[in-house]
């Protein structure tokens, strides 16, 4: 839960900052914008945000395996071992 | 080399029977075969590229029909007849049908495949895996070009006469007191992508067809100087193709939904989302084709749609990752060969899918198209996803199919061998992209960021190969002399069934 | 199956397609922004052939497999082939565009500071498309 | 792969068998499991494929690649009919210019029907090179062909076009082109955008025998033999393409001096990385003009790296020709040096 709250923090940052970079860095007169900077910049922006959630679910993957692997001391059996319904 | 359910019988007698268990074995061994033969042709082409300058492959000519080859065998000869093999075996199981729904045209289905394979293997075509004309027209060989083009069209409508075989036997054989809702997820998968075949390969054989009489001369649909267009046959060809990486991916995700409850000791933690992510996905496969094209002068517009038609179709995947990591919760997992191939699956497929959200972003493209970023990026998919979801679920059938055990210890270390190959040739691909290296190509200039990047993909793949051979002499040596297996449970998990001996059907 | 609860998935799900609709939105915004060619841009006609590059500027000189341009102007390249598909690609620039027979596409860059660059083929074409380079020299703006 | 080969070789004959099969509900028969045996004779059935399919493909390897789709064939078989043609040395020289009525429904070259000069006749004989300009005076778009077509705009002889219906000359933009003739007969210049030539864009090149220039036609066979060594050389970042030395070193792309009639051998041999092909042409923009049958290997069949090959020929008529790389490109890219017949 907590890592979905971060994740939205995440995402409005990352929206408003470049919104707001758009408004000013586009007006310069005689300049022609950069197509490298703009998608270079785009290509980033959306790096940030994969690899954030490439940590999120890696560390979540990895988290489950190290918790439940039937060799952790804290492993039990499945209510549905119990109860036979598998 | 099958479990016979009757009694022993000569080979022969396997060869020619119409069972789905011995057609699902021709399958397997086929499709092993194939992965083994085009596994060669890439380690070939990425010792090529090693060092910069030509190495031991004779000349371009040579390269672009080794990795012509090697595409279409590893698409066509290895993930769809494996597939295939897959739902021979377990589908009527699944459903509780004694067979097939089309016992016959099931064995013709599979006996199209061999004469496709030999057209596509001797003639050793050089126009890439995706025969774009101009260049198939008027620059491709013959007759190597048109035995591919034959080739192709023959396993179009093998994998046609297989999909309509699956969907009827789900849909019509399935057990009466079974209802549609109760069939396992891995029966759904098939479903769904039987479903987009039927819709996706014809547009396919059409364009096929065309490319033939454009290479005959007798019309010019690809031929602008007569008034055609090339990228006509771009639409076509992705119409068919974009949905086809579906076709591939959803039965390896099915595969993962049997191994990874049954090693985490739990039912699937929702299995109506798995049903209405695998419709959704057969759904919206088709609305993503052009994304392929961004290059080929579409308009905004154009872009801007394709581009949301992609990003459709990420909520499904999503949907599948979260429900593999909710089953995992709170269970009880054993770390057997099958469960380390699906979880590295899921993470590789996490880490793929990424990369597509943000290829699919327009701008992006200018970046990434037809560069090693594209390679990388789809080969985390086959290899990574489609490749490892097969692999383990081919230790999980091992049993069944031999009715002997598998060396686990040699399974694991294949795993973490082909594991650590993958991470290494394919993410480094998508950086040596980003530095602007192209896609097949014979030889670079000698930049030292792509010579240090192409050795690292290079090692990562000798790496794979190393696990590949791990994993050959492991299969041929359990299949013969493995210890033999406790059919009931192979792994002792306890629990109610191992798949083909379950007791009873499972969930609900 | 067992009672569990769905809404952990939903909100999961909504996240996924918050993002989703976030890249395409950027994505849209930038793509806006790249594709509007500027006024008074040079055009250049660049037809790609097996296996070499032909560039002809507006007062009529052509170029082989080099390219000189002046740092500061902007330039639209209407890309064209001869024969098979090509791509016409200048990685430092991020300017790619496919060069297909019988179609002229279009696209723009401008470049900034004077230096060398690659330009290759993007799109397979053949037996020497690992070969099929050049040059954009980027000089000083002539004032 | 030791452990391997002893699988294929160890053939036991017991069958395993197990009881576990035995108790389960639907499986009456007990388990028969899969042995070495079997498991060799299935490696075997297998690999034996394989070797036979091996043994196809490698043994027909080249087989394979062998010949350009029909459609190709079916074109330069077309372009091929302008290829030999023997170069009289004489040049005619004739400027065209694209014009159009005020309200575009006619269109001519020169000058509108009716006046004087309107799509002018060409007068040339066998194996003249006629030099063609051309310049859009109209307002529209037109491009440049000739062919023999006596209608439509298809069959357009390559090397003689300037731009294309799809990519044309846009007004005031022009061009240049030559073309030789081959033999007798009429051949057409035409607008190639599609329907200018039904509008009027259409003028005749009269084509008449060679006998209009005696003198140059070629001399008996004089006996006198030559052999010339030429060999493909590439710059190590391949942009330069040369013959024997690269621009400003010693001997590069040579020039070649013979009697018309005299016996010409030439060996080439590929020293460089990609492909490459041999041919004395009259026009090194365009490789299908190959004379005398003087063609080392093909574009679409090249020498390899290292491969050479020899050709002999007679030289024909005297003239300046040139001797070229074929493979498309090359000769721009330096490829091309001059041959000349006395």
């Amino acid at each position: 839960m907590r890592s979905i709250v971060g994740l939205f923090v995440i995402i409005v940052i990352l929206i408003i900052i470049p919104s707001i970079d758009y408004a000013f860095g586009q007006e310069e007169p005689g300049k022609y914008l950069d197509r490298r900077a703009l998608i270079w910049n785009l290509f980033f922006r959306m790096m940030v945000v994969a690899f954030t959630i490439g940590a999120v679910v890696s560390g979540t993957l990895f988290w489950l395996c190290w918790r439940f692997r039937e060799s952790n001391p804290k492993a039990v059996q499945t209510k549905y071992e119990q109860a036979g319904e598998w | 080399m099958v479990l016979e359910l009757a009694k022993p019988r000569p080979i022969w007698q396997i060869m020619f029977s119409t069972h789905h268990t011995d057609v699902g074995l021709l399958y397997l061994i086929t499709s092993l075969a194939f992965l083994f033969m085009g596994g060669a042709l890439a380690l070939a082409l990425r010792l090529e590229l090693f060092f910069p300058g030509p190495q031991f492959i004779a000349d371009s000519m040579t390269f672009n029909r080794i990795f012509t080859v090697h595409g279409t065998t590893m698409i066509f000869l290895f993930i769809l007849p494996f597939a295939t093999a897959v739902g021979n075996y377990f589908i009527p199981i699944m459903v509780r049908y004694k067979d097939m729904a089309y016992p016959k045209l099931n064995a013709i289905a599979y006996w199209m495949i061999p004469p496709s394979a030999a057209l596509m293997w001797l003639g050793f075509s050089d126009f890439t895996w995706y025969a774009t004309p101009p260049y198939s027209v008027i620059s491709a060989p013959a007759p190597a070009a048109d035995m591919w083009i034959f080739g192709l069209k023959i396993l179009g409508v093998s994998s046609i006469l297989s999909s309509i075989n699956f969907i009827v036997t789900i849909m019509k054989c399935k057990h009466p007191d079974m209802s549609l809702g109760q069939v396992p997820l891995l029966g759904w998968s098939f479903l769904s992508s039987s479903m987009i075949v039927l819709v996706a390969i014809p547009t396919f054989a059409a364009a096929l067809l065309m490319l033939l009489t454009d290479r005959l001369g007798v019309s010019g649909f690809f031929d602008p100087t007569v008034g055609g267009d090339p990228v006509a046959y771009q639409h076509l060809f992705w119409f068919t193709f974009h949905p086809e990486v579906y076709v591939l991916v959803i039965p390896a995700i099915g595969m993962m939904y049997e191994i990874i409850p049954r090693f985490s000791r739990k039912p699937i933690f929702s299995y109506s989302s798995g049903v209405f992510a695998f419709v959704l996905l057969a759904i919206v496969s088709f609305s993503s084709w052009a994304h392929h094209m961004y290059a080929t002068g579409m308009s905004f517009t154009e872009k801007t749609v394709f581009m949301v038609g992609t990003l459709a179709a990420v909520p499904a995947s999503a949907m599948h990752v979260f429900n593999f990591l909710a089953t995992m919760w709170g269970g009880r997992i054993r770390f057997a060969t099958p469960m380390m191939w699906s979880v590295g699956g899921i993470a590789l497929f996490f880490s793929a899918g990424a990369g597509g959200v943000v290829n699919s972003a327009m701008p992006l493209d200018f970046i990434t198209h037809d560069s090693y970023w594209v390679v990388g990026h789809f080969h985390l998919f086959v290899f990574g996803t489609i490749a490892f979801g097969s692999l383990g679920y081919l230790y999980y059938m091992f049993p069944y199919v031999t009715g002997r055990m598998y060396n686990e210890k040699w399974g694991v270390i294949h795993f973490i061998l082909a594991f650590i190959g993958a991470v290494m040739v394919f993410f480094t691909q998508h950086v040596l992209g980003l530095f602007g290296m192209p896609r097949r190509i014979f030889d670079y200039p000698p930049f030292p960021e792509w010579i240090a990047m192409n050795q690292i993909a290079s090692i990562g793949a000798m790496i794979i190969g190393v696990s590949m051979v791990i994993f050959l002499v492991n299969m041929v040596y359990s299949t013969a002399k493995g210890k033999p297996a406790n059919m009931d449970d192979p792994w002792g998990l306890g629990g109610k069934y191992y798949y083909p001996y379950q007791r009873k059907n499972p969930h609900h | 199956m067992a009672g569990h609860s769905t809404w952990p998935e939903w909100v999961y799900v909504g996240v996924v397609i918050a993002l989703l609709v976030w890249v395409g939105a950027e994505a849209w915004e930038v793509e806006r922004l790249v594709e509007h060619v500027p006024e008074g841009a040079e055009v250049i006609k660049v037809t790609g052939q097996q296996w070499f590059w032909t560039f002809e500027h507006e007062d009529g000189t052509k170029e082989i497999g080099e390219l000189h341009v002046q740092a500061g102007k902007a330039y639209k390249f209407e890309v064209t082939a001869k024969d098979v598909n090509h791509s016409f690609n200048i990685p430092d620039y991020v300017v790619l565009m496919d060069a297909i027979p019988g179609r002229i596409h279009t696209v723009w860059f401008a470049p900034t500071e004077p230096g060398e660059h690659e330009i290759q083929c993007r799109e397979y074409c053949g037996l020497i498309h690992y070969n099929m380079r050049g040059k954009l020299i980027v000089e000083e703006p002539l004032s | 792969m030791g452990s391997w080969w002893k699988i294929l070789l160890s053939i036991p004959t017991k069958k395993s068998t197990s009881l576990i099969g035995e108790n389960l509900s639907h499986m009456e028969e007990p388990i028969y499991r899969t042995t070495p045996e079997r498991t060799a004779k299935m490696m075997i059935i297998v690999l034996a494929i394989c070797a036979v399919g091996a043994a196809i493909f490698f043994t027909l390897w080249d087989y394979w690649i062998s010949s350009p789709a029909a459609v190709v064939l079916m074109k330069s078989a077309k372009a091929a009919e302008e290829a030999p043609a023997v170069a009289t040395g004489k040049e005619v020289k004739v400027s065209l210019a694209f014009v159009e009525s005020s309200d575009l429904r006619t269109l001519a070259f020169n000058a509108l029907p009716g006046e004087s000069g309107n799509n002018p006749t060409i007068e040339a004989s066998v194996g003249d090179k006629i030099i063609i300009d051309v310049v859009n005076n109209g307002k529209s778009f037109h491009a440049f062909g000739i062919t023999q077509e006596e209608e439509g705009f298809a069959g357009i002889i390559q090397g003689t076009d300037i731009a294309s219906a799809s990519n044309p000359l846009k007004p005031g933009e022009g061009g240049k082109t030559e073309f030789v003739p081959s033999k007798e007969g009429t051949y057409y210049y035409i607008c190639t955008v599609p329907g200018h030539r039904e509008l009027g864009m259409i003028g005749k090149i009269v084509v008449g025998s060679v006998q209009a220039a005696p003198k140059v036609q070629a001399a008996a066979p004089t006996g006198v033999k030559h052999q010339f060594d030429l060999n493909f050389v590439e710059s190590s970042d391949f942009k330069t393409l040369a013959f024997n030395a690269l621009p400003g070193e010693e001997g590069n792309n040579p020039e070649i001096r013979v009697q018309s009639g005299d016996e010409v051998t030439i060996k080439a041999t590929n020293t460089g990385k990609s492909f490459h092909a041999f041919g004395v042409v009259i026009n090194p923009e365009d490789p299908n003009t190959v004379v005398w049958n003087s063609a080392i290997a093909l574009p679409s069949k090249p020498l390899k790296p290292n491969e050479s090959g020899e050709v002999t020929f007679l030289a024909g008529a005297p003239g300046t020709y040139y001797y070229i790389c074929t493979v498309p490109g090359h000769a721009l890219q330096g490829m091309k040096g001059t041959f000349i017949v006395e």
